[in-house]
């Protein structure tokens, strides 16, 4: 049975729209028409159950389905269940045009019966995963990572790269920490990882997905091994690189020119035997990490409270411990703003030209030896290594992570997680931080049987031509070749439909999304527009169902107030809009076409929100070649933070 | 770890571009700070001297000045760079004289430097090259003299009778003479020339 | 460079005029065609670009619109039904105007079409079975306009003293023995011919033909066994001579369009046909005296 | 080991560390002092570094599997199984009892029930009261039931009984009786095997520091006021005005205005360079003129593209920390000497935005004195067994650094309590 439920909102919702036109225009569609007054609440939902069976399809016309849907998922057991936002995206934004507001929902609800008979159940998955997590691991995040899984009753393997010894750890860490808190740490983390398996190699090769990655290590004294691993944490940290300022500076050229590194080993709690000169030279047109900054300041005020006359020329220091570069000038430590121009050596020593900003003069001074603070970067094989995970890298060389602001340790690839240096410099403490975060992330994955459910991407073999657009197209990496043959990785997709967009043959259709029922819901949408409203022109807004519908519903909220005429379709991803909907949406009558997607680098899925600016300047291509006036066609963000956006790109076009 | 060896060119952040076009050199030839930092170190054993080090340059001390309002070349941020690179040019800058000591820079200063006392030991150093005003001189002399910077008239003494303020008392003049004396100090204010000439009178 | 690089060089190098026709290919020539490639139903799988062991085919990031508007979709559909779907979509929304092809956004999955490359096309017919949407056909045509480009005609030279040089190939078997017959029957033929032994005359390969033609000599011929009596399949149609006969057909059209029509002849003769030989040699010595010295003399002169 | 945990504060941080220990399965009690969550980013509109809404959030595993983050609205706060968000909610005391804590919770009224409250917002489209709405700078009204911020969590409104003339025109329209105007404060105790303090900070107020004018000029403003005018749902709908409503030509943002400083602040709060950058960027598109004073730009690295993005659309930088903001004919002028070009300026602008240092909210309270340090932040790793901290409860951080915080504390809280030898 096909049952609508109309909620009155309180009884608010009825003196905005016409509920006894509405029932009367979709009984013919449905096969039980109710209005309730309060949907969300106790009374409401005990009207809803009631006479309801498990197969009944339902369309509910309340407020948006992300706040009715919560209760209602949680209450009734029933899967094919569409929203209509007759709150948020019709009674509360068409104020003045009652009458036109009415109409919109009988479309809506019209339309949200076509979409009821295509729907489909969604698809369950259970996939078993392995209890074990391979941490790669060069420094002390990877050692905190397998020692924090190793107590939690994960079997962990550490993949460590050949001689890696306490001495080293602390040598590649140096930057992190004081060299004090360093060893400290590094005791605590080194005694818990007795029991822990460590391997000395390198990484081979993965195969596999999240829960079950099949991996080949490769061992120093030629020994291979295979194993499983749930999870994969790569922690393979950070290497220090010279400047390109440093050849200028004589670097190589002259023995008085050094690291500051390799000076601080060699000065080693030494006392200045009389005063002597070091110039410490950054590198003016590489901006330092705070974690850079905070080890100048450290190494500088050892220097200089141990005797030693130290001019920093440096550009905007940056620290997060404002009380260091306190202590470090309070210690003697010079700081030149600006730039050294020139160096020369004789017999006296370095003389050294500084291009003083803060004097607007140039000062000369002469310096027994110049140190260069060398900069921290990922380590050289970690271009390698994300290639061969098959993970993203930065333009700086570290690994990115999916989603900067809300997941620090999310690589681009499911069930793979990065720890401490490899995603960027950072002090000991967040680097602890970070381990934490793939250990916990990993324990995510590993600790239960992986359980989906969602409207799947069907593939059907017969069709497919393995032209393989699907596997470029998908942001995941859930669509694999195998054996000649498309295979869907159901732990990895988020059930975008990107994959659907991109194939030609269509032998890839998504569950509930089929193109007919795209097509069906189009007309359906169009014919009630034309038989209530006549010629009066009407809009279609494809919208994701992240953050463009979410603005869609804050313009509701936010009581906007925009012209009727203009009907949001939703689609899981705005990625998932081929040009073949946008000119079905002009076809079958609409004025204009929209695209609304996340921000820019913003999508949910990745990269939705850049193919569907793609397909949309495509679309508009071809128009312009049929000779289509081709602004019919427009993609544009929405986010919830600016409503005023929707409100204003809407309504123009509707 | 062999630095050397490793490839820098991969890890470039040349995305970033500090501003030094504006800075518009004014000397032509650079100047040297001297290796033993003297000037600088003599400031620093002063008292007060060593607040010095915890001058960042904010500049928060010029924008404060109210001479700098008037005088744009007077500059307190830029006495304390030099103080910090240690040149004693400072010492012979005319310009410090200017100051009027009211610590208007100090209450603001965001790391407690105490510029104005530092102005004053830039001064002092001056002094034996003759950077300081005649009037100055003459302060220094009526000390030596009459253990008073400034003469005390009979008029003046009357004044405060009839305010019923208490006795002024006779500073220790000799004592006072004698211990600079033995310092030095008595001849070399004897010597010193101002170089600003004049009578000094501001 | 491959070999059929290597032909179409020297095909050029031979050209003294600009070809105009396109040439039907001879049933049994093979390695010599043009792909027709329909962009509508065309998914862009690269199945064909996969087969192709040549590098014939490539990828184009365009889409042909004008074919798509001009297209009719078959009762059936297409294979590739959002293709389907598009084209009739673009058709109902078609304007005025003229329609160009588009190029596809760097980075869009799933559009596009194929280019064929005809000068490295060997007409294998790989690609057409590979095609899983039947948007590929082989056609027996060839596109010499295409492959040989314009020509600059090479500097007539005024020769006075001229005896035509000719280049004869002859078979191992019947002709090579036709020509030892008319020796022992001390016939006389001109001496303007050389013979060059092959074994059968299906083994003339036309680069060999286009060499000797670039050193300018003034004519090609091939003899073989009678035909239906190769030694090397006798009566098959597909018999060295029958082949032979078919290729040098479509080189005599060749050689038509490029400017040296008449300078190559195929004839048989059996062994026992010494008399023969020399009636098929003298006539062509006629033949080639007639129409005169080869035009590339004068390109090998001012090489030289 | 029992599994019951007390969240102190439901800003992101707060958020983040109860949805993960709510994943873990572990009870959860997310208490928030405000009536919506979010707390100092809800104020913010757009963030750094993804420069999308403040709302976004990572989703709970209920919720869709946890793949996808999600809007606070559409997040299941408040749903979900595990977790029990408490709003206008103070701890009055926690006390150590045995290896066990009990905390109790005073909540204050918010005279609308959460449970019955259909969200239609009849009862603020009746309510005859008006008062300055002081979530955007008092420069619009709201009415004595409102909601501060639209899309807040919980979604439904609340009474401010210190202007409610107690009409009951609310209560009347309320045909589902969500409204009690009786409504009394209540206290409970929760038995909590941790408590995770993310209490999170505040700009501190700038009219501590007279020299730069705030409080005598409404157009000197903090980053987190400008953050309002610029948020597209605040008082002015993202247009930048003056306080006469004149449109805004030029800013001058004053950097470090207080922080870095022994006479205010002395640390550094790390997140206001990149914020005022992300403003002075969105000002740049509104074609508003920026100069920023600053003394060191210090921008983390996955934020660098602020800095680059400032430079190209011409923010002039002033490398200088400004002494005093003086008042001419109603305008801020800035008095800063530009230490790179040994000048001193008098900038004049419409608008001078202040960075004001972040300082913890929970300084001023005596609950938390015990477990706090210097300057009032929590530390992670020395708090007591049992007490954890993180978001800029431990010090100023940006949201990335909190959130990462906030995992690793759900992890060590985790592992306290369920495993881990």
């Amino acid at each position: 049975m096909k049952k609508l439920f109309l909620c009155t909102c309180n009884g608010t919702l009825n003196k905005l729209l016409d509920f006894t036109k509405i029932g009367k225009e979709v009984k013919a569609l449905y096969d039980v028409v109710e209005v309730v007054d309060n949907l969300c609440l106790e009374e409401g939902l005990t009207k809803l159950e009631k006479g309801l069976s498990e197969d009944d399809r339902l369309a509910i016309g309340a407020c948006s389905s992300q706040i009715i849907g919560v209760p209602m998922k949680q209450r009734i057991k029933n899967d094919l269940v569409t929203f209509v936002p007759l709150r948020e995206q019709v009674g509360w934004v068409h104020v003045e045009e009652k009458e036109s507001a009415t109409n919109k929902a009988i479309v809506l609800l019209s339309d949200a019966s076509v979409q009821l008979d295509h729907m489909e159940s969604p698809t369950e998955f259970t996939e078993s995963v392995v209890d074990r997590v391979l941490v790669m691991g060069g420094g002390i995040a990877g050692l905190k990572a397998a020692s924090d899984l190793h107590r939690l009753g994960v079997e962990v393997t550490l993949l460590e790269p050949s001689g890696q010894n306490n001495e080293r750890y602390l040598q590649t860490s140096v930057f992190m920490s004081d060299t004090d808190t360093l060893i400290n740490e590094l005791q605590a983390i080194q005694k818990t990882l007795k029991k822990v398996e460590r391997f000395e190699g390198t990484f081979g090769e993965v195969t596999g997905q999240t829960g079950s990655y099949d991996v080949t290590l490769n061992g120093v004294n030629g020994n291979e091994k295979i194993r499983e691993y749930g999870a994969i944490i790569v922690a393979s940290g950070n290497q220090q690189y010279l400047p390109r300022s440093a050849k200028k500076m004589r670097h190589g050229k002259s023995e008085r020119v050094v690291t500051l590194d390799s000076l601080m080993s060699r000065l080693k709690k030494k006392r200045a035997k009389e005063s002597s000169t070091i110039l410490v030279a950054v590198d003016f047109d590489a901006p330092m990490f705070s974690v850079e900054g905070s080890h100048l300041l450290r190494s500088t005020r050892n220097l200089a409270t141990r005797g030693y006359t130290i001019i920093v020329v440096h550009s905007d220091i940056r620290t997060e411990d404002e009380n260091l570069y306190r202590e470090a000038r309070d210690s003697g430590v010079i700081f030149i703003r600006g730039k050294v121009t020139r160096i020369r050596e004789n017999e006296k020593g370095l003389t050294c030209r500084i291009e003083n900003t803060l004097e607007s003069m140039e000062r000369e001074v002469i310096a027994d030896l110049v140190a260069i603070p060398q900069m921290v970067g990922p380590v050289n094989e970690t271009a390698l290594l994300a290639d061969k995970l098959g993970v993203d890298c930065d333009n700086n060389g570290f690994i990115r992570t999916r989603y900067s602001k809300m997941k620090p340790v999310q690589t681009s690839r499911r069930g793979i997680f990065v720890a401490g240096g490899a995603k960027m410099p950072m002090s000991l403490s967040d680097a602890m931080a970070s381990a934490q975060n793939a250990v916990l992330e990993a324990f995510k994955v590993v600790r239960s049987p992986l359980t989906r459910s969602g409207w799947i991407p069907v593939i059907d073999d017969e069709q497919c031509d393995v032209c393989k657009a699907c596997l470029e197209a998908c942001p995941n990496d859930a669509l694999r070749l195998m054996d000649d043959r498309i295979v869907h990785v159901p732990a990895h997709c988020e059930f975008c439909g990107i994959c659907v967009s991109a194939c030609p043959t269509r032998a890839i259709e998504f569950q509930s999304h089929r193109k007919e029922s795209w097509f069906a819901r189009f007309e359906a949408v169009a014919t009630t527009h034309r038989r209530l409203e006549g010629k009066k022109p009407f809009s279609f807004v494809f919208a994701c169902s992240e953050c463009a519908n979410a603005s869609i519903d804050q313009a509701g909220f936010a009581g906007k107030q925009y012209g009727t005429g203009s009907y949001v379709i939703q689609f899981p991803c705005a990625g998932m809009v081929s040009p073949i909907e946008i000119l079905k949406g002009l076809v079958v009558g609409a004025e204009h076409v929209i695209v609304a997607h996340c921000p820019p680098g913003g999508c949910h899925h990745q990269t939705g929100d850049h193919l569907s600016e793609l397909v949309v300047s495509f679309t508009r291509d071809m128009l312009r070649e049929i000779g289509q006036d081709p602004e019919r066609v427009q993609a544009t963000y929405m986010i919830a933070a600016m409503p005023e956006k929707m409100q204003k790109e809407v309504p123009v076009r509707g | 770890m062999n630095i050397d060896s490793l490839n820098t060119s991969r890890f470039l952040r040349n995305d970033f571009k500090p501003r030094l076009a504006r800075c518009e050199l004014i000397a032509v030839t650079p100047t040297s700070i001297s290796s033993d930092l003297e000037f600088r170190n003599w400031i620093l054993k002063q008292p007060e001297g060593e607040t010095l080090l915890r001058c960042y340059q904010c500049g928060r001390c010029t924008s404060a000045c109210p001479i700098a309002e008037i005088d744009h070349s007077f500059n307190p941020r830029l006495f304390l760079e030099k103080v910090i690179l240690a040149d004693e040019s400072l010492a012979e800058n005319q310009l410090i004289w200017t100051c009027l000591t009211c610590e208007q820079c100090e209450v603001r200063c965001p790391e407690h430097v105490k510029i104005p006392q530092i102005l004053i030991l830039a001064k002092v150093r001056g002094l034996v090259s003759g950077n300081t005003p005649e009037t100055a001189l003459d302060r220094a002399r009526s000390i030596l003299s009459q253990g008073r910077t400034i003469q005390v008239s009979e008029p003046m003494l009357k004044t405060r009778d009839k305010m019923g303020l208490p006795s002024l008392g006779n500073p220790p003049v000799k004592q006072l003479a004698k211990a600079l004396k033995e310092l030095g100090l008595a001849e070399k204010l004897e010597n010193i020339k101002s170089i600003y000439g004049g009578d000094g009178d501001e | 460079m491959d070999k059929r690089e290597r032909l179409i060089q020297k095909l050029r190098n031979i050209a003294v005029q600009t070809p105009t026709a396109i040439l039907e290919v001879p049933e049994k020539v093979e390695g010599f065609g043009s792909i027709k490639y329909r962009p509508e139903p065309c998914s862009v799988c690269k199945k064909c670009i996969e087969a192709c062991e040549v590098e014939a085919l490539d990828i184009d990031f365009t889409v042909q619109l004008p074919a798509y508007l001009d297209a009719t979709i078959p009762e059936g559909g297409f294979r590739s039904k959002n293709r389907e779907t598009l084209i009739s979509l673009l058709q109902t929304l078609k304007g005025e105007g003229d329609v160009q092809a588009i190029s596809v956004p760097t980075g869009l999955a799933g559009y596009g079409s194929v280019v064929w490359f005809t000068e490295k096309c060997i007409a294998c017919n790989k690609c057409v079975e590979a095609c899983p949407e039947d948007c590929l056909d082989l056609e027996k045509q060839y596109d010499l306009p295409t492959i040989i480009g314009d020509v600059v005609t090479p500097p007539s030279i005024s020769i006075t003293e001229w005896e035509p040089f000719i280049i004869c190939f002859v078979c191992w078997e019947c002709s090579h023995a036709a020509a030892d017959l008319a020796g022992l029957m001390h016939l006389h033929y001109p001496a303007n011919i050389r013979t060059v032994r092959v074994p059968c005359s299906g083994a003339v390969e036309p680069i060999q033909i286009m060499t000797a033609m670039e050193n300018g000599v003034d004519g090609v011929l091939v003899t073989g066994c009678l035909l239906s009596e190769c030694h090397y399949g006798g009566d098959d149609p597909l018999a060295g001579n029958f082949m032979q006969q078919d290729f040098v057909h479509f080189w005599q059209s060749v050689f038509e369009e490029i400017g040296l029509g008449g300078r190559l002849h195929i004839d048989f003769a059996s062994a026992a046909m010494g008399i023969r030989f020399t009636e098929i040699v003298t006539e062509f010595v006629e033949r080639i005296k007639k129409i005169g010295p080869s035009p590339l003399r004068g390109k090998l002169e001012v090489e030289s | 080991m029992g599994d019951t945990v007390v969240v102190v504060g439901a800003g992101l941080a707060g958020i983040q560390v109860s949805h993960q220990l709510a994943d873990l399965g572990l009870k959860v009690h997310l208490v928030e002092k405000e009536a919506t969550v979010g707390g100092l980013s809800a104020h913010l509109g757009k963030v750094f570094p993804t420069d999308d809404c403040a709302l976004c959030l990572d989703a709970c595993e209920e919720l869709f599997s946890g793949h996808h983050r999600r809007c606070q609205y559409r997040s299941l706060l408040g749903n979900q199984k595990k977790l029990n968000l408490h709003t206008l909610t103070e701890i009055k005391s926690i006390k150590q009892d045995g290896g066990r804590f009990s905390v109790s919770l005073k909540t204050t009224p918010r005279y609308v029930m959460l449970d019955r409250c259909v969200v239609c917002l009849e009862c603020i489209n009746v309510c005859d009261v008006e008062v300055p709405d002081e979530m955007n700078l008092g420069r619009v009204m709201r009415k004595a039931i409102y909601r501060s911020i639209p899309q807040g969590v919980p979604l439904a409104p609340v009474i401010d009984m210190n202007s409610c003339t107690k009409c009951t025109k609310c209560v009347d329209v309320c045909k589902v009786g969500a409204i009690d105007l009786e409504q009394r404060s209540k206290t409970r105790t929760i038995k909590a095997d941790a408590v995770v303090l993310a209490t999170g900070v505040e700009e501190r107020s700038p009219s501590i520091l007279p020299g730069y004018a705030y409080g005598l000029c409404k157009d000197v403003l903090t980053q987190r006021e400008l953050a309002r005018l610029l948020d597209s749902t605040g008082a002015t709908n993202g247009k930048v005005l003056t306080a006469s409503g004149k449109q805004v030509e030029s800013v001058t943002m004053i950097l470090c205005a207080g922080s870095r400083d022994l006479n205010a602040i002395d640390y550094c709060s790390q997140a206001c360079c990149t914020y005022s950058l992300k403003h002075a960027i969105m000002l740049r598109e509104q074609g508003v003129g920026v100069t920023i004073c600053y003394m060191d730009l210090r921008v983390p690295l996955h934020s660098h593209s602020f800095l680059e993005r400032a430079r190209e659309s011409d923010v002039t930088f002033v490398r200088g920390k400004p002494d005093h903001v003086i008042v001419h004919e109603g305008s801020p002028v800035t008095i800063v000497e530009d230490t790179e070009a040994l000048k001193r300026l008098e900038i004049e602008s419409d608008l001078v935005v202040l960075a004001s240092p972040l300082v913890p909210h929970a300084a001023e309270k005596e609950v938390f004195n015990s477990f706090l340090g210097d300057y009032g932040f929590a530390a992670r790793h020395d708090a007591p067994k049992g007490i954890y901290a993180c978001g800029t409860a431990t010090g100023p951080t940006d949201i990335p650094a909190s959130v990462a915080e906030a995992n690793a504390v759900a992890l060590e809280v985790y592992m306290a309590l369920k495993g881990g030898a």
